[in-house]
């Protein structure tokens, strides 16, 4: 399947770009944590502690553990500071 | 009930006294201003990311939510993205129901959801360079409350 | 911080756009209006009676408590007396405080007070005549949270 | 001694004065009223239920079995229902 990856505050400094388009197979969202940190170094740094991360799935916050099926939109950001 | 996301300053002043003239059946009205602070007396600006599309969603659910709870007669939320300098206005929230308790009550609400559930994120520029706001366990901690 | 008792109306906007801006080093702002409501839609008009004197002495007291226990930057009180149309503003309290749980609390706080421990009276004037104001059970025991 | 004593909202209205000079031995609140309540019945009428009345010894919130010693002026009136 095709997903857009969207990618906020330090998560997106650290992978260096905002937006992009994955293929992938992965089952659900931990499945495709683990895909994109073998790519390259700046993804591995970018999810290391993945406690320290929040996902979306079509904008609404998920679980990593959540199935990526039927999903268009994935984002990964820190936690939110906003108020 | 109006969610609104824009870089442009709002005018605090004029926006309650637009809500509470509209809330006419309410006995309370509760605003909240959330302004840039400069504890440090370092802070040249704050920028503040958000998620375009995400950002209203969540913000009108929380505000939904909020209205539904506790009765209320009519809720805003104003919060800015951008740029912003130290004493300029971030955001705003504004509650209007019959009793002060209920008013009270989703003003906290909704800050407490928009703090740690709305996605903003915030990253300060000082002398010292630039670092991103981290989240407090604290603010994480207040919704538990609810 | 500031104590006004009055018979005129005063604009609740430019009275909470002036307080945020003179709280300069605040991250929260909060403020409460109290609006004459008409439940019944009876309501010709409402006559507040207070006691000139120990009402902004009450006031002046509760406005200090609040600010010392909760380090407020600043806090204003507005509360007004005589006759008051349904839809007019009665009263409101302003806080300013760095973080958001002190404002909320500390206006909480004078509004609890307030209610409970401040010399007015409020009479209705409706379609079946005059009747005070009934204290609320509510009210009293809001004050044991403090 | 003598005291300026105030009414407020109805018990103003049942004694049909706000203010009066009162000349008293009386020691305590409770006595006071016990006086004043022998008057008229308009007075016997405002004091029947003292449990609900206040009552502010110069201008501070005080109990009924407060000395009055040292006190120019007593305020008798309903429960507040101000804000």
């Amino acid at each position: 399947m095709r997903l857009d990856v969207l990618y906020f505050a330090w998560v997106r400094e650290r992978i260096g770009l905002p937006k992009e388009q994955v293929e992938t197979e992965a089952v659900t969202v931990a499945d495709l944590v683990a895909e994109l940190m073998l790519r390259e170094e700046r993804y591995a740094a970018a999810f290391a502690d993945i406690t320290a991360l929040r996902v979306a799935l079509d904008q609404e916050l998920a679980e990593f553990s959540a199935p990526l099926a039927g999903v268009r939109e994935v984002a990964f950001f820190p936690p939110m500071t906003g108020g | 009930m109006a969610v609104r996301v824009q870089p442009e300053p709002f005018d605090f002043g004029a926006e309650a006294a637009a809500f509470a003239s509209e809330a006419t059946s309410a006995g309370a009205v509760v605003t909240f201003l959330g302004v840039v602070r400069d504890d440090s007396g370092t802070l040249a600006r704050m920028e503040i990311e958000h998620y375009p599309g995400m950002t209203e969603r969540a913000l009108a659910t929380i505000a939904a939510e909020a209205t539904a709870r506790w009765r209320l007669l009519d809720a805003l939320v104003i919060h800015r993205h951008g740029a912003l300098l130290p004493g300029e206005a971030i955001m705003m929230v504004a509650t209007a129901a019959r009793h002060r308790a209920e008013a009270f009550a989703a003003a906290e609400f909704l800050m407490d959801y928009l703090k740690s559930r709305a996605p903003f994120w915030k990253k300060e520029f000082g002398a010292d360079g630039a670092a991103w706001v981290a989240a407090k366990d604290s603010d994480e901690d207040a919704l538990t409350r609810w």
